[in-house]
């Protein structure tokens, strides 16, 4: 009972602090190209703003486009729900293993390419079919990526897997070397950054997630930003709980919680700045080079599945 | 009092209802309830005596005095026909609800299809399935094999004033012979080595490895041809949306299965000893038809056609499972092997529901709508709400989405690929996680492909008048849809129910049952151990139930909430050729996977007369085929065409030639003598 | 006994009698009238033959055994519906074509002649008796293939009378070496064609010379089979003789061809030891049966191309027969028995859509179904029976052929099939657009008496559904008459 | 043996049968109707005197009748009647050309050969006195068709069908002293109905064709203007 307790604090912590990260990121981005930063807690004051403004729907949206919002914020919250976040072994984490993860974002980004189209503008659709080209490609990588981990762990099961590498001690694996910068290219394109995609502007002809959210206001759009915030801590948490798993508490004492915490907020400051500094350099690609930087994620994913396969485990 | 009463009085009801409708053209009635009544009865027969058998296990055997002399006809009645025989009922009884309300369509036209044709084809299409499963011997199963064959023939043909459907249908009965003839000659394999008709003297054949293969690879070329893998394809997109909806839905979500029966029986039952190499060719073939089903299925706009290509997309999943389980077997690790085979089974029971269900609804809206071509509709949620809400279930499902039925099925395949590691060879352990990208590969596109047919075709506003006036369809359509939808989703969200029923096939042909999957109990599916994976759809399901009630009582509170028009960039009105079309939707994925497809554009734009540096209009032109077609069918066409030709020299009309014919016989045949 | 002899005479009074009235209108009634008597003298024939076995009748002039008393029953059945359908069918022919009272006199006349020879040509113990039977028939034939005198019949019936007649000389030259043979090992010369005193003494006959005989044999009444390459008159006599003619050749003649070929296998198989002249069949067959797939692909006239098909089933059998063994000989004797009633069937059908469509082009046949339901599937059905789907019975005995084949010459099924396949697709794509699609405008359906096409099929479908214990122990004793063991 | 060890009759015997088969040769060149019409007679002529010897030598009375029989028949009464049919039809004038007579007739010697180098094993078996004979009717039986195949007009097949029966004829007489008489009698009783019916078909050809040459009746055949029709597969 303690355990679900404790899942839920966990969940719990997981989405209010989404947008903190996401403050962080904008904030030491605006730091890095010499700008005004907002404030760490700029977005929750935009999220409550929009909780607090009425909507204002298209004449041709049906239902599909109210539910959207909701359904694509219990999926993303099901998969912070899932992915240890400061402690392991935690009920929630067995409800759910990395596939399903991936399955509950897939159900999020259906039903948002749906609300693109429901409107019937030329946007929506665009956005739609945009984003379903992108996650299609990003999707077998993803798993590719996975999957190297879950071969060398022999699990699927996220806390599992954490567990192996922090009680396998330092192992280098060049699988993983692979499997780490797949990984974070895919992160970077499923939750729409440079160069996949840029968050930051409402340009026609380049944007794919805005283009779909463009009729969203009010509660709706609140819904929908907190999910993607929520989506992109999901991902990075997942990177650094996976890769460098030390720190994360394998015990429930408050101590190991809070080395737990304090591990954590470490990690996603880190890989902030590494994000951070990736799309400084990087420029926004056109839409029909993003297959290129797909395929070649998926290569670094199959590389680490082979070299898993040859280097690690050809001895049994 | 046994499970084959029950069968027999399944198929005892498709063969009235085919008698039955042979009175249809006079009384029209007679079809529309009689028979199709009858079918749904013998639906309810055949679940019940497939769950019969299914839980409890065992073979019930018996033989009719029918067939050849010194042999009657064998049937006998497993848990594996069982299962496959809770498919078709589940299908059948479904089609009978439906059915009588899409007859209207065929009712009310001015030109009238023989209803006869339709009812008494049905009715033996879907006794000839029963009977495949039923089969106990090499001439039974062949004879219902074809005769399933044929009635569907029928049923494709059955609007045949357009040339197009007769070259379907042409096309699909020759293909299906072929592959009759490639599964008898199988059968003919066995049958010679363990010298009986029977599949008790076929278990006890012992073949050399090589027999063995050559048996495979007729079988599996066979039951391949029936079950629409690539490059065997080339018909299912032809024939499956020709037909009425209601027989595609039969078509695509049980025909098929029953061919996947035959390969699974053939394989796993018949052929004795299994070889890692079927395995891996399976399993190849098997990716390859997901992939390329999907995403010829993508290039489609036409809605049923569409369909047809995701059905070679899950055959493909399928057989992938199947391959796996072959492999695993093969390398004695049955533990893995039986997740795989369970994985298979699963999605040919999942396939069957959410491809009946979206072939329904396609039914549905082309009754209402008499649009078939995605590009013409639109907007169909506000006119038809149910039908809309149970296709947007079956797309969740066959999209491979959670918690729904489709997704449990993709995750044991997954589960399944990646046991790799226990293989001893490193090839099998490199190629099965590629597979499993691949499998991710066409379930991501899949997932494009339905957003786009349902917001293509529900969504944004209608594009055409008929979809304009399209309305609901009558009760009986709309249970038949509400029911699959409701299935989808109960075996999505309790699937370690679904799996603990299966067990008791992998006890038959492998000898043991799924180890630890249900060990967690009903909250908990954990395919191997808790530990390497575990997935509670349940809660997953309860989760997305509270967010329903938030939504609801939201919508209940009805805060406040303003209509506006939508952003048009400045042009006035937005109207609904601003939207993105099926094609347009599907054009970055064209452009990506270009040499997939023979894809001819082509671009004609007139100037304008007045000032010639102006476009006036713009024609857009898109035509994409089927790369096998031309690469493998017209060829052969062609060279029995040529043969034909040639042989046609010697009838040269010319009595002196016949003449010397006999004279060089006779003298040819005196000198081979002497 | 009676029977026996009743079989023989029906017909010949029925030569007679239609001889001298035949150009009444009633004489399609007498007509049936005579095949029926004669089909009931055949049952009779076959009841008794069921009963007390094999009867040899005095003097030894005919002989009845469990072989041939099958093809006497199926030969009187085939007749008498042939006749049934003959009555309307020339009826209109006369309105249509203008028959002169004089041919449809020759036409009754001749088709009782030619249902005599058939019968004397089963029944007789004779082998010489037997040759003399099948040259009869076919000049019992050849005037009616040319009974329209256009310019293509005259030329069928030409080619069909020269071709047969060079033919069925060779077969006179076998039987004579045969004879020679026999004449130095049996006493009495005048037994000495006997067959039964041949098949008691066949293994002292003269190998040598029986195999010389039996290459004039087979291309004699191979000719009479239809075997490619000696076929050639077949598809011309079909296609231009009136549709009964055909149904009757295609469904009686070529059997009794194939059943004198068979005779002489015995014969020769009893004196050689080596199964040279199975070989030999086998070649023909395989022959025969592709080569007539590939022509179905080019046919433009819908009764050429059944004819065609009839080709190509008699290949079939030959290849079956030629192969010998207990299952090879059951399956080609009920491939005998189902073609000959499908075919019969299907020329019936076929008779009466070129009736509908006023021209046997397969080019101006149109959308029967829509002008006349039950013609259109009558053909369609027929020739999903002939095609070997099941549950019709030429499944039956092709599923048969094709696992013999399977346990002696495991390779020799893949060109089999290959050649199932092709002929399928050649009889479907000329079949479909004939069957299904839009009629032209104007036309319209005819009197058409489909009971032989029902009866036929309906009795093909059950023989594919199960074959009665009576009909099966008949050709389990056929087969152990031919292949010395009954299969299992 | 040799021939000298034979008596006289047998010699004689041996000489008709040499004689059959050069009129065989002798139609095989003819090329005009009425002395191929002719040709044929002496050879049903000569046919029934062989008969008539081998009965005599052999003491089988039976074959006085068949030789008698095929006297009458192929010697009297069709020649008469084809002789009749060439007149009333027009055409006993007519003669054709055949192309490369010669190598027809070497074509025919090569036959001989042939049909002699097949018979031998049968010839080796027969103690009759009459056995080389074989040979000859089996080569005149060939030589029959060779006629039938290097003729155009429909009457010269006729004749080169009739002297095939002749061959058959010789060969039931010589090889095993004539078959039996029932089986004789329905040899003889459809070669008549033959020649009937050839009479038949030469006027029915004359009405449809208004000719008698055979190479006009092609219009029945698979050539090629069928590929035109041939619908593309799919």
């Amino acid at each position: 009972m303690i355990g679900w307790a404790m899942a839920a604090v966990q969940c719990l912590l997981f989405v209010a602090t989404a947008p903190l990260f996401a403050g962080w990121i904008k904030r030491v981005k605006c730091r890095a190209q010499n700008r005004a930063a907002p404030s760490l807690f700029q977005p929750y004051r935009d999220l409550t703003k929009l909780l607090r403004k009425g909507v204002v729907l298209a004449y041709d949206a049906s239902w599909i486009f109210r539910a959207t919002p909701y359904v694509v914020f219990t999926t993303t919250v099901l998969a912070a729900a899932v992915v240890p976040l400061i402690a392991l072994r935690l009920p929630t984490s067995a409800i759910a293993d990395v596939i399903v993860l991936v399955g509950f974002l897939g159900l999020g980004r259906f039903f948002l390419a749906l609300a693109g189209m429901d409107i019937g503008t030329a946007f929506g659709g665009m956005g739609s079919s945009r984003e379903m080209m992108i996650g299609a490609l990003a999707e077998p990588v993803l798993l590719m990526t996975v999957f190297t981990l879950a071969m060398s762990a022999s699990t699927t099961n996220l806390s599992e897997a954490v567990s192996f590498t922090l009680h396998g001690g330092l192992v280098i694996r060049p699988s993983f070397l692979f499997a780490l910068v797949g990984l974070m290219m895919v992160a970077v394109a499923e939750t729409g950054r440079i160069p996949i995609d840029n968050p930051a502007t409402h340009l026609e002809l380049t944007m794919v997630h805005e283009a779909m959210i463009l009729e969203y206001s009010g509660r709706y759009l609140a819904l929908l930003e907190w999910a993607s915030m929520i989506k992109l801590m999901v991902y990075f948490v997942l990177i650094a709980n996976i890769f460098a798993p030390w720190g994360i508490a394998s015990t429930t004492t408050p101590t190991t919680l809070a080395l737990g915490v304090l591990a954590i907020a470490l990690k996603l400051m880190l890989l902030g700045i590494v994000l951070v500094l990736w799309e400084t350099v990087m420029a926004k690609m056109r839409l029909f080079r993003v297959p290129q930087y797909l395929g070649f994620a998926f290569l670094l994913s199959l590389l680490g599945m082979l070299t898993h396969v040859i280097l690690e485990s050809g001895g049994h | 009092m046994s499970p084959l009463v029950l069968a027999y009085l399944a198929l005892l009801g498709a063969l009235a209802s085919a008698a039955l409708s042979l009175g249809a053209e006079r009384y029209p009635g007679l079809l529309r309830y009689g028979s199709f009544a009858l079918l749904g009865a013998s639906g309810i027969c055949a679940v019940l005596g497939g769950a019969w058998v299914l839980l409890s296990g065992g073979r019930h055997s018996a033989e009719l005095a029918l067939g050849l002399p010194w042999l009657g006809w064998q049937l006998a009645f497993d848990p594996l026909s069982g299962f496959f025989l809770i498919i078709v009922g589940l299908l059948v009884g479904a089609v009978s609800l439906y059915g009588p309300g899409y007859m209207r369509g065929y009712l009310h036209r001015r030109r009238r299809e023989s209803l006869v044709a339709l009812g008494t084809a049905t009715g033996l299409f879907v006794a000839g399935m029963y009977l495949v499963l039923l089969a106990a011997d090499a001439f039974v199963f062949m004879v219902a094999w074809e005769l399933m064959s044929v009635a569907s023939y029928f049923l494709v043909a059955y609007q045949h004033q357009h040339a197009a459907n007769r070259r379907a249908a042409l096309l699909y009965l020759l293909m299906a012979h072929v592959g009759a003839l490639a599964i008898l000659l199988g059968f003919g394999v066995l049958a010679a080595k363990g010298n009986g008709f029977t599949f008790e003297a076929m278990r006890a054949a012992t073949l050399s490895p090589t027999w063995a293969s050559i048996a495979f690879a007729l079988a599996f070329f066979g039951y391949g041809m029936k079950a629409g893998m690539v490059p065997l394809h080339v018909w299912l997109p032809e024939a499956h949306p020709v037909a009425p909806s209601h027989i595609s839905a039969l078509m695509s979500g049980v025909m098929l299965k029953v061919a996947i029966y035959g390969l699974v029986r053939f394989c796993f039952d018949l052929l004795g000893e299994l070889q890692w190499q079927w395995g891996m060719t399976v399993l190849v073939i098997g990716a390859a038809s997901a992939l390329l089903g999907v995403l010829y299925a993508l290039m489609q706009h036409d809605l049923k056609r569409l369909l047809a290509y995701h059905s070679v997309e899950n055959i493909g999943i399928i057989l992938m499972g199947l391959g796996l389980s072959i492999i695993f077997l093969a390398n004695d690790h049955q533990v893995a092997g039986i997740l795989a085979m369970l994985a298979a089974l699963y999605h040919t029971l999942n396939h069957a529901l959410f491809k009946g269900l979206l072939f329904l609804g396609a039914g549905a809206v082309l009754h209402s709508s008499h649009e078939a071509d995605l590009n013409n509709m639109g907007g169909l949620i506000r006119r038809m709400p149910h039908t809309a809400l149970y296709f947007l279930v079956g797309c969740l499902a066959i999209s491979g989405l959670p918690p729904l039925n489709g997704f449990v099925s993709e995750w044991l395949t997954f589960q399944a690929t990646l046991q790799a590691p226990v293989l001893a060879s490193g090839v099998l352990r490199s190629i099965l996680p590629v597979t499993a990208a691949v499998l991710a590969l066409s379930a991501a596109l899949a997932a494009a492909c339905f957003v786009k047919v349902y917001g293509v075709a529900f969504l944004g506003q209608a594009r055409s008048r008929h979809t304009k006036r399209a309305r609901e369809v009558e009760i009986g359509m709309r249970a038949a849809m509400a029911a699959l939808a409701l299935l989808c989703v109960l075996f999505g969200v309790f699937p370690t129910t679904v799996i603990g029923a299966l067990g008791s096939i992998p006890l038959m042909l492998v000898g043991q049952g799924p180890p630890s999957a249900t060990t967690e109990g009903w909250l908990w599916l954990t395919p191997i151990s808790p530990e390497i994976a575990s997935y509670s759809a349940p809660l997953v399901a309860l989760a997305l139930v509270a967010t329903a009630l938030v939504f609801l009582f939201v919508r209940w509170r009805a805060l406040p909430r303003r209509r506006a028009y939508p952003w048009e960039c400045g042009f006035g009105e937005v109207n609904p050729r601003m939207q993105y079309t099926a094609t347009a939707f599907s054009m970055p994925i064209r452009r990506i996977f270009a040499p997939v497809w023979d894809v001819e554009e082509r671009i004609e734009e007139s100037a304008d007369s007045v000032q010639p540096a102006q476009v006036a209009s713009i024609r857009h032109q898109l035509h994409i085929h089927d790369r096998s077609w031309l690469r493998i069918y017209e060829p052969i066409g062609r060279l029995v065409i040529t043969a034909a030709r040639r042989v046609g020299r010697i009838q040269t009309g010319s009595i002196h030639a016949y003449l010397v014919y006999s004279f060089l016989t006779l003298l040819l045949l005196l000198w081979v003598v002497t | 006994m009676i029977a026996l002899w009743l079989v023989l005479l029906v017909p010949l009074t029925g030569v007679v009698v239609l001889a001298l009235i035949g150009q009444q209108r009633y004489a399609g009634w007498l007509n049936i009238g005579f095949t029926g008597a004669a089909l009931a003298a055949a049952l009779a024939l076959a009841y008794g033959v069921l009963e007390h076995g094999p009867l040899l009748s005095s003097g030894k002039m005919l002989h009845i055994d469990a072989f041939n008393v099958y093809l006497v029953v199926l030969t009187a059945f085939v007749g008498f519906t042939t006749a049934i359908f003959s009555r309307p069918y020339m009826l209109h022919e006369v309105e249509r074509r203008q028959l002169s009272a004089r041919r449809m006199r020759l036409y009754h006349a001749m088709y009782q002649g030619f249902m005599f020879t058939m019968y004397a040509a089963l029944t007789t113990n004779n082998i010489g008796i037997l040759w003399v039977a099948m040259e009869g028939a076919t000049l019992a034939t050849v005037l009616l293939v040319s009974l329209y005198r256009t310019p293509e019949a005259v030329e069928a019936a030409w080619k069909y009378f020269i071709l047969c007649g060079v033919g069925i000389a060779q077969a006179l030259f076998g039987t004579i070496l045969v004879y020679f043979a026999a004449a130095r090992v049996i006493s009495s010369t005048d037994e000495a064609l006997l067959w039964d005193v041949l098949y008691d003494s066949a293994a002292r006959l003269e190998p040598t010379v029986l195999t010389i005989a039996f290459v004039f044999l087979l291309v004699g009444y191979g000719t009479k089979v239809g075997l490619v390459p000696l076929h050639n008159w077949l598809p011309d006599a079909h296609s231009e003789g009136p549709t009964p003619m055909s149904a009757i050749l295609s469904g009686l003649l070529l059997n009794v061809a194939l059943y004198a070929l068979v005779r002489m296998k015995m014969l020769v198989d009893g004196s050689l030891d080596s199964d040279l002249a199975g070989h030999l069949m086998m070649a023909f067959g395989f022959l025969s049966f592709t080569v007539a797939g590939l022509f179905l692909h080019r046919s433009r006239d819908i009764k050429r191309m059944f004819s065609y098909s009839s080709i190509e089933h008699m290949g079939l059998m030959t290849f079956a027969f030629g192969m010998g063994g207990a299952l090879a000989t059951f399956a080609a004797l009920l491939h005998m028995t189902v073609h000959s009633l499908t075919k019969s069937a299907i020329f019936v059908t076929v008779g009466h859509a070129a009736q509908i469509a006023g021209t046997q082009s397969i080019e101006r046949i149109r959308g029967l179904i829509r002008t006349q339901p039950v013609v259109g599937w009558g053909l369609l059905i027929g020739t999903i029976a002939i095609a070997g789907f099941p549950p019709f019975g030429v499944f039956t005995s092709e599923f048969l052929v094709l696992t013999a084949t399977m346990k002696a010459w495991p390779w020799l099924t893949v060109p089999l099939l290959v050649g199932l396949v092709i002929a399928f697709a050649g009889l479907f794509r000329h079949l479909q657009p004939m069957v299904y699609g839009e009629p032209p405008a104007g036309q319209v359906a005819v009197r058409a008496n489909m009971l032989p096409v029902m009866v036929h099929l309906l009795l093909v479908l059950w023989l594919g559904l199960a074959i009665p214990v009576f009909l099966s122990s008949w050709f389990s004793e056929a087969t152990i008459l031919i292949a010395g063991s009954a299969p299992q | 043996m040799g021939l000298a060890q034979l008596d006289l009759f047998d010699q004689a015997m041996l000489l008709f049968a040499a004689l059959v088969l050069f009129t065989s040769f002798v139609m095989l060149a003819q090329v005009r109707i009425v002395p191929l019409i002719h040709a044929f007679a002496w050879q049903g002529a000569l046919l029934a005197v062989a008969t008539a010897l081998v009965a005599f030598v052999s003491k089988h009375p039976h074959l006085y009748l068949s030789a008698g029989l095929g006297f009458g028949l192929k010697a009297l009464l069709i020649p008469w009647i084809l002789h009749r049919l060439a007149v009333r039809l027009r055409i006993h004038h007519e003669s054709e050309s055949i192309k490369h007579p010669v190598l027809v007739l070497l074509g025919g010697a090569g036959l001989v050969v042939f049909s002699y180098y097949v018979t031998l094993p049968i010839v080796q078996l027969s103690e009759l006195t009459t056995r080389n004979t074989i040979a000859v009717s089996q080569a005149v039986v060939l030589l029959g068709m060779l006629l039938m195949i290097s003729r155009n007009k429909a009457v010269a097949q006729v004749i080169g069908f009739m002297s095939i029966e002749n061959g058959l004829f010789f060969a039931a007489v010589v090889a095993t002293y004539g078959m039996p008489m029932v089986v004789e009698l329905g040899i003889a009783f459809d070669v008549l109905v033959a020649v009937v019916l050839f009479g038949v078909f030469f006027f029915q050809m004359r009405e449809s064709i208004d000719s008698l040459d055979v190479n006009r009746l092609n219009r029945l055949r698979e050539v090629d203007e069928a590929l035109s029709e041939a619908e593309p597969r799919q």
